[in-house]
């Protein structure tokens, strides 16, 4: 007497999942979808880029070749990676003693807020003079000048993510460890910062994340020796046209080790946000 | 005069006013340079300029357009340039030269005995005058050009137009489902405008008179632009309001349009074999553009004010516009400036070819600049939107051009 | 071990004053608890004495130091918390021994002290995990083992055995009691667990409202209380109290006259306390004992076991009794009870300061 | 110095170098005629710019598009990843990897995105028109009517994935108990969803609106990329048309001036996202 309306039930809660991974496979392939076509584009012989029906096609490897061995792309990835990391080492170097300062002593209810405001301050107020600063000080055209003004927008972030995150954290702990013996300053970096290293990744990976795509500050921060990836990839844009191929295969290698990346930690990711950096 | 500026300065924190920059050390020259192909085949000839002057080191810092004119801004503000040797696009020529940041080169070119400064094109020569005073010698050119398939022109028994009327008839007959007869570039500021001004020449219009007055909203500015949105309206791709310079190039490389207004070098591109129109190559010819006065574009070499060693600078400039490296430069691919090398039959046999040399000299003695002007770079912009906003319907043809006089008067 | 003085602490935060003075001497080796509800200021004086609470004014003393403005660790002092705060990042020996590596003490004895302690606790086969690998009652254990290898002058405790369940806080009551005597340390307790202050405390000092009410061995707390506050606190269940007056001839209630001498002036509003298990038959006081007797209506029984809570009415009011369960059966739902009070077994109060004023 | 103070000190440095000090000369200049051109001329101009910028149409249409673009990407990213963290919440299988492709689209560098598009979106040369037009649909995705929305699609591509990030992390720090104990009285999927997830999840909803939010009126890369502004002023967005100003015509005052409007609308923007989350 049971066992059709079980059967039932459990046909209908398939069919929900089946439901459920159809529309999620739905949103992957719209997520993976340019990512093939650039792919393509990048290994089209030039006649067929601007071809939209074409799929089939004798590969070249040309493109490649030219932007990986012939092409400044390979420095401009460095370039890019240092000035993300100083960015993220600076930000938390400096970030995470006030997030903590502020999640401990309780400053001001605002606080938290307008840290979060500085990061809206629009790129383009600042640049005027951090550009003609910088210029005075002989960083026009360095890393140094990139990472400067990446500043002003990851470490606002970064602290105000570790504020969530230090809050989390029982205050008890490091009444604890002063009791112990040590001070206040010891009672943080030896107790509250190992405990807080995940929240101090994922706030990490936010900072780089958002240095390494910038371009708005770059672009005028920048050139020669010193251009970071996405100025390298908008230079593939010329008054030539577009070279479709190798810009192509420039967003390919730009975006590859931050999936690599982020594959590895949207688990941590997901979890230490909910943690506490979605909280105020 | 400096005072003010340094008041300015006197903002900036004390360290860092002490500190100056980029000062460039004697023996080397920095050159900023625009990302494209003319300055591939420049920095290859400058390897043999580097082997004549040992003392000389020459660095390149190439990049894209749209980050050159602040970096020569950055480095003219300085007290010693971070560039020896800058190349200045046309529409900035006037401006900078105004606002000191160039140094006149009359005296060098007059003490350069074989240089001979006239046999450049003369529009282009001109670009580089600024009341009076030489300030930049052409670089290369990207005057238009109409480009089109001349297969189709001759399969259908049509003459490439030479008038506008003709050129909006042609384009509406060659147009059919999945054909279009110009692929053109109505994007919002340079591009519109680069290509809607050759229009406005072919009705008689300009920007200006010959008193300055602003006649953007001329009769014949409206009749141009009445046109130019016919021939969008009928016989241009559906849905390329915003198309621009690449998308239009593509258009007409992948076989779907028969004409576009473009840069005249365009053509060797469109017709190498194993390039982006593969099996089209060779179908595409050159022609002056309908009415027959071009849009011209130059860049020119100039010598940033700041330069502590000019004569090193010069002799680089000099040294790459000399008519035998000047040849050289355009057997390898780079856009001509001067008459005696368009003229060279060794550079049509080893370059495109007769007629698209004498094509070509006949585009670029009939030509003027886009824009002119201290306020250029945002005078074009402003009426560019302008066009735009008239292309795609927002605003009546009138009315965008009384608001783009409105705008360049007050940018003037 | 040294004792412990607190000479007019007091605390404010902000505008809010949360303790209004308070005087305490603690002996050396004494157990003593803070008891009082929350919000009562037990915490922060604890919190004070370890010193993670700045000091608004006066003094502690602990031993001959004046710690007042030492920083926690200057104080010599361990303190368990009510979440145990393990350092979940390190291993159970490396939370022991934290403490002592912050005195840099050797390698090999701070090894030795935590095998040593977890011993004694139980615990040693946990040492290499980490605290999240562990059941509450062990993680309590850890927190209590890195408290004894300090071997500080000073216990705290704040509320230790809260998180636990009932079984395992009777345990480790007993637990805590047979290593404080071992131990032999002086030691101070903080909760609002009327039953552990009970069992476990030398004294107890009752909190209320950022003061003291009452010093004293639990004994004297449970039949000596101070105030009606304490009186009520302590108990369970309560204590019950009825309104009345100063008569001529003894006290005035509600539930009828009772004859007590008392030193108030005859018009007095007092209160009349009496704890649910000093109710009596009548037969099992002799004449001179009975202060008074009260016909009660029982309303219903919640047997506990050996005994059981009967709730009754007089006098429209409500009172609890607590009897051996071989009397319950006279407390049939709506039966009349005639019940006797005791008069050594009376506490009176003062109806407007609250304050002892006889019993 | 106590130590509150202490720990927020390289914070408040790092902050007074690269944002304290931009802007009390970024508003000293929306004060002046301030060209670098001009640099010998600048002048006292009181609030002629205020004036002049605040009279100005394409200014006024710059904000008007800007603050169409953020409400409508922001919306429809929050409506996608939130229904997206939802459904992957009750993903049986693969959900490690679509979570890592679905997150992916946010660590590419938006001037990536933003070339891509130009050419999937290309009305005869990309490939996603091909494929609509061979099921009878034409759309011109950059036309006057159609490019401000084509830009927040392309916006919802990169940034939905932050938002279900938050999302996927703010379910994840949720409460289970309430949800057990809506399936033991036996509400529905959808009255769960109204009556618990939704309201619980309020102070993660709100900030991740306002972060995004503040950082939709940060778009520059899109138009830089595809549309520059046009057609007309369609997608002019203000941080384009600041960067125009000043550093295509080199008018800094002016800029600097729409710069300082700028912020006092986002200002008002926080203020009032700040105190609906007050009152929570």
């Amino acid at each position: 007497m049971t066992a059709p309306t079980q059967d039932g039930l459990l046909s209908r809660r398939r069919l929900t999942l089946v439901a459920i991974e159809f529309v999620v496979a739905l949103a992957i392939a719209i997520v993976l979808f340019p990512f093939l076509w650039i792919f393509l584009a990048s290994i089209k012989p030039p006649e067929l880029v601007t071809e939209p029906n074409v799929w089939m096609f004798p590969p070249t490897a040309a493109n490649w070749h030219d932007v990986l061995l012939e092409s400044d792309v390979p420095k401009n990835i460095i370039n890019s990676f240092v000035v993300s990391v100083a960015t993220v080492i600076i930000a938390l170097v400096t970030g995470c003693p006030a997030a903590y300062s502020f999640s401990r002593f309780k400053t001001g209810s605002g606080t938290r807020f307008s840290v979060l405001a500085a990061e809206m301050m629009p790129p383009a107020i600042l640049i005027l003079p951090l550009f003609l600063v910088l210029f005075r000080l002989g960083l026009i055209d360095t890393l140094a000048a990139v990472v400067l003004a990446h500043l002003t927008f990851v470490v606002p972030v970064v602290t105000w993510f570790l504020i969530g995150f230090f809050d989390e954290i029982p205050r008890e702990l490091e009444e604890q460890a002063m009791i112990d013996g040590y001070t206040q300053f010891q009672a943080f970096y030896k107790v509250i910062l190992p405990v807080v290293r995940p929240g101090l990744a994922a706030a990490a990976v936010f900072g780089f994340v958002l240095s390494w795509n910038d371009m708005f500050y770059a672009l005028i921060l920048t050139g020669g020796e010193s251009r970071t990836l996405p100025v390298a990839i908008a230079g593939f844009w010329t008054f030539r046209g577009i070279d479709m191929g190798k810009m192509a295969v420039a967003i390919l290698v730009a975006v590859v080790p931050i999936l690599i990346i982020s594959f590895f930690i949207q688990k941590h990711l997901v979890r230490s946000l909910g943690g506490g950096a979605v909280k105020f | 005069m400096r005072t003010q500026k340094w008041l300015a300065t006197a903002l900036f924190a004390g360290a860092a006013s002490a500190m100056v920059s980029g000062s460039s050390l004697a023996g080397s020259l920095n050159i900023i340079i625009e990302e494209v192909p003319d300055y591939d085949v420049v920095r290859v000839l400058t390897e043999k300029f580097a082997a004549e002057n040992p003392g000389i080191e020459v660095t390149f810092d190439a990049m894209p357009f749209d980050a050159m004119r602040d970096k020569i801004l950055t480095s003219a503000l300085a007290s010693s340039a971070t560039y020896n040797v800058i190349i200045v696009d046309n529409p900035w020529m006037e401006e900078f030269a105004k606002a000191g940041f160039l140094t006149p080169l009359d005296d060098f070119i007059a003490a350069d005995s074989g240089y001979d400064f006239e046999d450049f094109v003369g529009p282009l020569r001109d670009i580089g005058v600024v009341e009076g005073s030489t300030y930049g010698v052409p670089y290369y050119n990207y005057a238009l050009g109409l480009i089109v398939r001349q297969d189709i022109f001759d399969e259908q028994g049509i003459a490439v137009p030479t008038t506008l009327d003709d050129y909006v008839d042609v384009v509406k007959k060659l147009t059919n489902d999945d054909f279009y007869g110009a692929a053109m570039q109505p994007q919002k500021g340079y591009k519109v405008m680069e290509e809607w001004k050759n229009w406005l020449y072919a009705t008689g219009g300009e920007l200006f008179n010959a008193d300055g007055d602003i006649t953007i909203n001329s009769p014949e500015a409206v009749k141009a632009l009445e046109m130019y949105i016919d021939a969008f309206n009928t016989s241009a791709p559906e849905g390329s309001v915003n198309w621009g310079f690449d998308e239009a190039l593509r258009a007409v490389a992948s076989g779907r349009a028969a004409t576009m207004l473009s840069y005249n070098w365009m053509l060797p591109a469109l017709n190498a074999k194993g390039g982006m129109s593969g099996d089209l190559a060779g179908k595409f010819t050159l022609n002056e553009v309908p009415g027959g006065k071009a849009v011209l574009g130059s860049w020119s070499w100039s010598i940033p004010a700041n330069v502590d060693d000019k004569d090193e600078a010069w002799k680089y400039i000099s040294w790459i516009t000399s008519k035998a490296v000047a040849k050289d430069r355009v057997i390898a691919g780079g856009a001509p400036v001067r008459t005696s090398i368009i003229s060279d039959p060794e550079v049509w046999e080893k370059g495109f070819g007769e007629d698209y040399y004498k094509t070509l000299l006949g585009i670029l003695e009939d030509a003027a600049p886009l824009s002119s002007g201290t306020s250029a770079e945002e005078l074009i912009d402003i009426v560019g939107t302008e066009l735009s906003a008239a292309v795609s319907g927002q605003k009546s043809v009138q009315q965008a051009l009384d608001d783009a006089a409105k705008g360049v008067e007050r940018a003037r | 071990m040294s004792g412990v003085q607190l000479k007019n602490l007091r605390k404010s935060f902000g505008l809010t004053e949360v303790l209004k003075g308070i005087n305490l001497t603690v002996e050396s080796r004494e157990f003593t608890v803070l008891l009082g509800p929350s919000g009562c200021g037990k915490s922060t004086t604890l919190r004070m004495l370890a010193g993670l609470e700045p000091v608004s004014e006066g003094e502690i003393w602990i031993g001959d130091r004046n710690v007042t403005d030492l920083e926690p660790r200057d104080r010599n002092i361990a303190m368990v918390f009510q979440n145990y705060a393990l350092y979940p990042n390190m291993t159970i020996a490396q939370n022991m021994g934290f403490g002592l590596k912050a005195k840099k003490m050797p390698r090999a004895e701070i090894s030795a002290r935590v095998n040593e302690a977890a011993a004694m606790l139980n615990i040693a086969d946990l040492l290499a995990r980490r605290p999240k690998e562990l059941s509450g009652g062990q993680q309590q254990r850890v927190a209590i083992g890195r408290a004894i290898v300090r071997e500080p002058n000073l216990f705290l405790f704040d509320e230790p055995l809260s998180n636990l369940d009932t079984k395992l806080r009777v345990e480790m009551r007993t637990e805590l009691l047979r290593l404080h005597r071992s131990l032999d340390a002086t030691t101070i307790y903080v909760t609002h667990d009327q039953e552990e202050a009970m069992t476990m405390a030398n004294r107890i000092v009752v909190m209320n409202g950022g003061q003291i009410e009452q010093i004293g061995t639990p004994s004297e707390i449970y039949f000596k209380p101070n105030s009606r506050m304490v009186a009520g606190f302590i108990g369970s269940p309560a204590m019950n109290f009825v309104d009345g007056r100063v008569g001529v001839d003894g006290l005035e209630t509600s539930i009828g006259p009772v004859a007590h001498p008392t030193k108030l002036a005859s018009g007095d509003a007092v209160i009349l306390g009496f704890r649910p298990d000093d109710l009596y038959f009548p037969d099992e006081l002799t004449a001179y004992q009975a202060a008074m007797s009260v016909d009660f209506t029982a309303e219903f029984v919640e047997l506990l076991g050996a005994r059981g809570i009967v709730t009754l009415r007089a006098a429209g009011a409500e009172f609890k009794g607590v009897f051996e369960e071989r009397f319950l059966h006279r407390f049939a739902e709506g039966a009349t009870v005639a019940l006797a009070l005791s008069r050594d077994r009376l506490h009176l109060f003062s109806a407007t300061s609250g304050e002892r004023v006889g019993g | 110095m106590h130590l509150r103070f202490r720990l927020i000190l390289p914070l408040a440095a790092a902050m007074t170098v690269i944002m304290a000090y931009p802007l009390v000369f970024s508003a000293w200049i929306s004060f002046h005629d301030y060209r670098l051109t001009r640099l010998q001329d600048v002048r006292f101009r009181g609030v002629e710019n205020y004036a002049f910028i605040l009279s100005d149409a394409p200014f006024g249409r710059a904000l008007v598009n800007t603050m169409t673009f953020v409400a409508g990407a922001v919306s429809i990213e929050l409506v996608l990843g939130l229904g997206l963290a939802l459904l992957l919440q009750r993903l049986v299988r693969f959900q490690n990897f679509a979570r890592a492709v679905l997150l992916a689209p946010m660590f590419i560098t938006p001037i990536a995105v933003g070339l891509m598009f130009r050419f999937l979106l290309n009305s005869e040369l990309g490939v996603i028109p091909y494929y609509l037009a061979t099921i009878g649909v034409e759309i011109a995705w950059f036309d006057e009517r159609l490019a401000l929305f084509s830009l927040m699609l392309i916006d919802a591509w990169q940034w939905t994935p932050f938002m279900l990030l938050m999302f996927l992390a703010g379910l994840e720090a949720l409460p289970k108990d309430p949800f057990e104990a809506a399936r033991v009285d036996g509400a529905s999927a959808w009255i769960t969803f109204w009556n618990l997830t939704l309201p619980l999840l309020r102070p993660v909803i709100l900030v991740a609106l306002i972060i995004r939010a503040l950082d939709a009126f940060k778009v520059f890369e899109y138009v830089w990329a595809i549309t520059r502004g046009g057609p007309g002023d369609a997608t002019e967005t203000i941080l384009f048309h600041i960067y125009k100003t000043g550093f295509r015509f080199f008018r800094l005052g002016e800029a600097a001036a729409m710069a300082y409007v700028l912020i006092g609308i986002l200002m008002f923007l926080v203020i009032v996202l700040y105190t609906a989350m007050r009152r929570r």
